[in-house]
């Protein structure tokens, strides 16, 4: 029994907010809302320095076989500063990859980040929905998944995925499609034929997002068992988590810090209750969500049954303390936390965005209770 | 009980709706075909429009008939917004100076103060704005540090800072708190000035919002010259003076129509038009909620109307309309983009200004905690928090706070 | 435009809150739950007294001719004190017989109270169920309305409608059956043959309950129109939030009061602002609560397509407002609120079974949303 | 990271699991066929049992072999309770002697005391009870005013009254906080006592809760006598004693399962069996939210393990954890009884006696309030609210309080 960081870990984390921090990415984000996205920094050479791309790969392909809580550490940094980089699209497309001994020549550049890969969200069956299915352009019915036709070099991919992070600029395209009903995992070189990728933003400028279309475009077949293509989606869910507690850590230490400096009526108005209430609230909140991280860290390999609810939980209460972190922040500072100028809305819009991607939160937290009740049943 | 109109009040809506009958196809477009998208163009044409309704008796009808008003009740204020609002034309543009400053010269300036400033106002020729908040005076809104200091002439000198006030990119004329005595407890060293804001040393600086858009102003005072007959209601009875503006504000509220468009039928139509969100019990016990709250809000000021008609002043509760308003819009801006998906956030959505106007709205006026600690005090007669600052002179509250930190 | 009491109605108030504290009903009501159901008063007595009975039937038949507003002032009043007394079941059936001209032999004696009548609660359709339904025995699932066959001296009906408020001890039992799918209003003598009453209760001892079953009983077909049967359902709503608000004017009074006397760390605890603001959520919820109560009154005559609507909301708003008003007033009093002796619990109590009963709270919420959605069509 | 035994650890397990395989049918059956009933056999039969289990190590795992314990370190206490739920077996009666009381004796106590009350302690042959709170002393618990005044022998006469006494109706001995000198700020004029509860002058009177069970007692203190040496860490020092006995509170919490068996697996069942429910979005939106809350709380409690292995001593954000299962159960509470209808809150109900139970939870051991000002101020730093009770001679405090009121 021991759920603490090792000291690989502990350096891991380090060494990302040290070579985070050497980019002033929040000025660079509220630039680019303003209209100059050219200000955001181009970080992914900087997570080739410290090996990010390769986190989830195995060794003898140039990766540093680490595991989901290694990536999940790395996120948490990136969503401290509310980085621009693409690792929420990479890692997941690189998970299904390695588990599908994808080999050298697909796994190796992905690994050192010479190339860059995008994971398509297509959620698994629950309790709910027996079928696969696709973030939707708009609404809150998900979309069919791609489907496959033909085999081997003929293998040809169609169908429409919206909101999908990282897309932009990505090298490879890495997801799932249905052959005869049954999913299968797929890559396709973005460049290729039929391949189309929209590049589009939302409220949040620091996240680049695309609406993929796939018309009869070539497909790489991969030899993932379903388990893997599933699982890949949980680690996104787990990725998006621990990245938005890291934006509740300084949520929370700014808000705090401001509590004890900022006066009225005569005290600080970190003395006052609802301020220290609430505050109080955000640490409960990160501090379940911490919790969680380290279920699911533990439970991809550890108990990978588990691996579902335990990346859905650790979802929910994550995109639940943002928001709430967010809106915090902001009530906190009184009026001026709600001005351009000020950080707190960049952490707020983050929030919005987030919680509304790779099925949203309330898609996680749908999904903690069809497992616990399929727990319960097979109990 | 009675939700319907007398036959009075049947009479003056009718009248009402006659001259907007006859003149509605002269007030400015602002939304939609043919619509003015230049900023001064349409505040031009609002000044204009605001002229014409306060010539037809559709401003300041509550205002006394000697200063241009109608001298007529808060009911006949309602009817006359219903009216405006069923004629979809823009309403006054001034409302702040015709709603709560012009009230409060009313109530406390001099004869020449009432004769020179309350005619162009109410008829949008100078339009008016609230200096009242500052960064370090919002919700302790006695802590006020713009400093004015008297001359031997009798004149001011001011300097400072304002925040948080609408209209001033245009406005002829300012009402202002500021300091006069620091050596005194801080409720009593402050007084209300006029402020001209064309004054040398007067700097307007707009403010932007997480939207991104100006809301609001901030604006600076370096060392500019005030005439001794600008002071409101004499030296020292500047915090009198606030309550009574304040107090105008409540009932301005207490007069508004539901809350800044924010209502339960604006929210269920956007959910309706969402055929699987219709229909999925979570969205519909979201909505239900909302709705029930802000419906109530709508009835609530048919309460406080009833009360104002009797010549009751509405108190610190009325805060508790705001409160419902905003969180009820916060939960439904979350429940329309969780319906709508990221598209809700897109630029030009109207769910996305929403969403990110609503967290300063929070704050705006004292934030939800300062109101209800008011009336938790006022209206439950709850006792206050301790205070470190009571009786303290002002200029040595600072150096306390610290000690106490 | 007048939203205040007449003097009337403020005489009709005064006189409820006299009438009832002649009775220690929290005492009894505690008594009661003890496992002495004799220690609760007879209410009835002082009900037919006040002429509260006939409060909703025409003078010509022997009522006051009074409409929803003045019912729901008496509710309210007993609400505060948690009355045992059988109005919420009475009122809505003798609105249903006023409406359907039922006649004076039928009319007087529950005017006078000298009979007693229980609403069947059945609830008619909305934008998402079709059929009129009936109070289940367990479950969120509805069940199905009791159906008519026959008709004149030969009309029998049949079905099973659980949880009907204070049918133990009523005459008469007046309600909806679906004839050939349509609804018409129909009256059973409580002692007729195939007519069983199973007097249950529930955590909440003041509140008499009964599962009706009908087995052919032979019934009185009622010249009612859909609409006052609907409006009936309606009533009720309006009559049970009314009854709610009452119930938190004096958990608020109360709390406030221990929160003014109340010493903690050398202060009154009343002057922290968790206690202070929770305070004034409660205060916030019972003015809304109160706004939408003069809309459902004002609505039942004034705007009936408006009734459901305003009767909904007013429940929605008043069902919460007890839930939370009780555990604030428990949490307020610290440990001691929650013990027996206390009567915060029995606030509590109430707020639970309320909640749960004449469609629930939860009902009445989705009724608002569906409303508001078909307004929105039409516009 | 991992969450799998040590090879020591599995050995350990191994042990523990094979003495109850052998012995459980030894245990005190308290649940379905052939249940005691009996309120004293029930006692009696889990005295004797927590006797058995001492006697194999299995309880007071981590006290020091020389008072009986087994000298090992919390994870193998867990390792203890995790066995012995999996045996479906109840733990030791006395837990609140065992975990928190007996501890501070060892800690505190004088090596008399150790020899004298810590074996039959420990053994169940006499249960203790934790004598702290008074009904104006909760949340404020330095504020107690039972009084034990020094005879001319040296010995103590004490009179008071303590409240939410567990175990108190068939407990031996109490520890019990109590003013010793009034005319000192109130941290400073309490002692920490052992009391026999079947002194002359001690009388325990049930305290009935919501659900109409008496969960806790009140127990009355009318001038008992208590010899000298019953003094645990000296006179004048009963709030440092009180610290510790707090502290390995924490610490009992951070070792127990998932609060109180209000765990996520339990409520998803309950939902599970109701075939409509289990399909709603709200319905699932609900327990979802709760469930993940729930679970986290299962893993803080492993790295609160871990912290202690590691000799950290858990802080107040353990207190987090509390909040957590107690506002998650309130919401499953009304989950389940929306989802099951009236039914849910029948007499006989598991699901009414815990919706009943749980407000009362709520507030012991410190409401939420104070929990949440307690970490707010230690663990994030933010500065206390003004004290008016600083310094000041407890004697004088009430007659300030009625001033300041």
């Amino acid at each position: 029994m021991n759920l603490s960081l090792s000291d690989e870990q502990e350096f891991l984390r380090e060494a990302a907010r040290g070579a985070l921090s050497r980019f002033k990415t929040l000025e660079a984000d509220r630039e680019a809302l303003d209209g100059n996205p050219e200000a955001l920094p181009d970080l992914w050479a900087t997570a080739k320095e410290a090996g990010w791309p390769g986190l989830l790969i195995d060794e003898q392909h140039g990766g540093a076989g680490l595991d989901a809580f290694d990536a999940m550490l790395v996120l948490g940094e990136c969503g401290r500063v509310i980085a621009p980089i693409a690792l929420l699209g990479h890692l997941p497309a690189t998970a299904i990859l390695n588990d599908a001994a994808a080999g050298a020549s697909l796994l190796e550049p992905l690994a050192t980040g010479e190339r860059r890969a995008a994971y398509l969200p297509v959620s698994p069956p629950d309790d709910l929905v027996e079928n696969w299915t696709a973030e939707p352009r708009s609404g809150i019915t998900r979309a069919a998944a791609p489907v496959l036709s033909g085999s081997g070099e003929d293998a040809r991919v169609s169908g429409e995925i919206a909101f999908v992070p990282d897309a932009p600029g990505a090298d490879l395209l890495v997801g799932v499609a249905l052959l005869d009903g049954k999913p299968v995992g797929i890559a396709v070189e973005a460049d290729a034929s039929g391949v189309t990728i929209e590049p589009t933003s939302r409220y949040d400028a620091s996240r680049s997002l695309g609406h993929v279309t796939l018309a009869e475009a070539p497909a790489l077949v991969l030899d993932a068992p379903a388990e893997a293509l599933a699982s890949a989606w949980h680690l996104a869910q787990a990725l998006i988590a621990a990245e938005s507690l890291g934006s509740v850590e300084t949520a929370l230490d700014v808000s705090v810090e401001y509590a004890k400096e900022r006066h009225t009526f005569g005290r600080a108005i970190g003395s006052y209750q609802a301020v220290k209430h609430s505050l109080t609230e955000v640490l409960r909140q990160l501090d379940n969500g911490r919790s969680l991280l380290y279920y699911a860290g533990w439970a991809r390999r550890g108990a990978p049954d588990e691996f579902p609810l335990a990346a859905s939980a650790a979802r929910s209460v994550a995109g639940r303390a943002l928001d709430n972190a967010a809106r915090t922040m902001i009530s906190v500072h009184g009026g001026i936390g709600a001005t351009w100028e000020h950080d707190a809305p960049l952490y707020f819009r983050r929030a919005q965005l987030s919680r509304r991607l790779l099925g949203g939160t309330a898609g996680a937290t749908d999904r903690v209770a069809g497992e616990l009740m399929a727990q319960a049943d097979a109990a | 009980m009675d939700l319907d109109d007398t036959q009075d009040q049947a009479a003056y809506r009718a009248q009402v709706r006659a001259w907007l009958d006859e003149h509605k196809a002269e007030a400015p477009v602002l939304e939609g075909e043919g619509a003015l998208t230049d900023e001064s163009e349409i505040i031009a044409a609002r000044r204009a429009w605001q002229g014409k309704l306060a010539e037809a008796g559709l401003a300041g009808v509550t205002w006394p008939k000697d200063f241009g008003g109608q001298g007529m009740g808060p009911i006949e204020q309602v009817i006359c917004n219903q009216e405006i609002a069923r004629a979809k034309v823009p309403g006054i543009l001034d409302a702040i100076g015709v709603g709560m400053l012009g009230p409060t010269i009313i109530a406390h300036g001099t004869d020449e103060q009432k004769s020179r400033y309350l005619g162009p106002m109410l008829h949008g020729d100078e339009v008016w704005c609230q200096l009242f908040s500052e960064p370090a005076a919002g919700s302790d809104l006695a802590a006020v540090q713009a400093r004015a200091r008297q001359q031997e002439d009798g004149s001011w000198k001011l300097s400072g800072q304002k925040v948080w006030t609408t209209n001033a990119q245009f406005a002829s004329y300012g009402l202002l708190l500021a300091r006069t005595d620091a050596d005194v407890p801080k409720h009593k060293g402050l007084t209300m000035f006029i402020v001209p804001i064309d004054a040398p040393g007067v700097t307007v600086r707009g403010l932007r919002q997480i939207s991104g858009e100006a809301e609001f102003n901030e604006v600076f005072f370096d060392d500019v010259s005030i005439d001794a007959d600008s002071v409101v209601g004499g030296v020292g009875n500047g915090w009198g003076t606030a309550l009574t503006t304040l107090m105008f504000e409540r009932v301005t509220i207490g007069l508004g129509s539901e809350g800044l468009g924010y209502n339960s039928s604006r929210f269920a139509a956007a959910i309706a038009g969402q055929p699987d969100a219709r229909r999925d019990h979570e969205v519909r016990k979201e909505l239900g909620e909302i709705a029930s709250e802000l419906l109530a809000v709508r009835f609530t000021g048919y309460r406080t109307l009833t009360a104002l008609q009797k010549g009751q002043v509405p108190g610190p509760e009325s805060g508790l309309a705001k409160i419902t308003i905003v969180s009820g819009a916060i939960k439904a801006g979350d429940l329309i983009a969780d319906v709508f998906g990221p598209d809700a956030l897109a630029e030009n959505s109207q769910w996305a200004y929403m969403i990110s106007f609503l967290p300063g709205l929070k704050s705006a006026g004292g934030t939800e905690e300062i109101l209800r600690n008011t009336i938790g005090e006022r209206v439950l007669g709850l006792p206050p928090a301790p205070r470190l600052d009571k009786g303290i002179p002002f200029s040595e509250l600072r150096s306390k706070e610290t000690a106490a930190a």
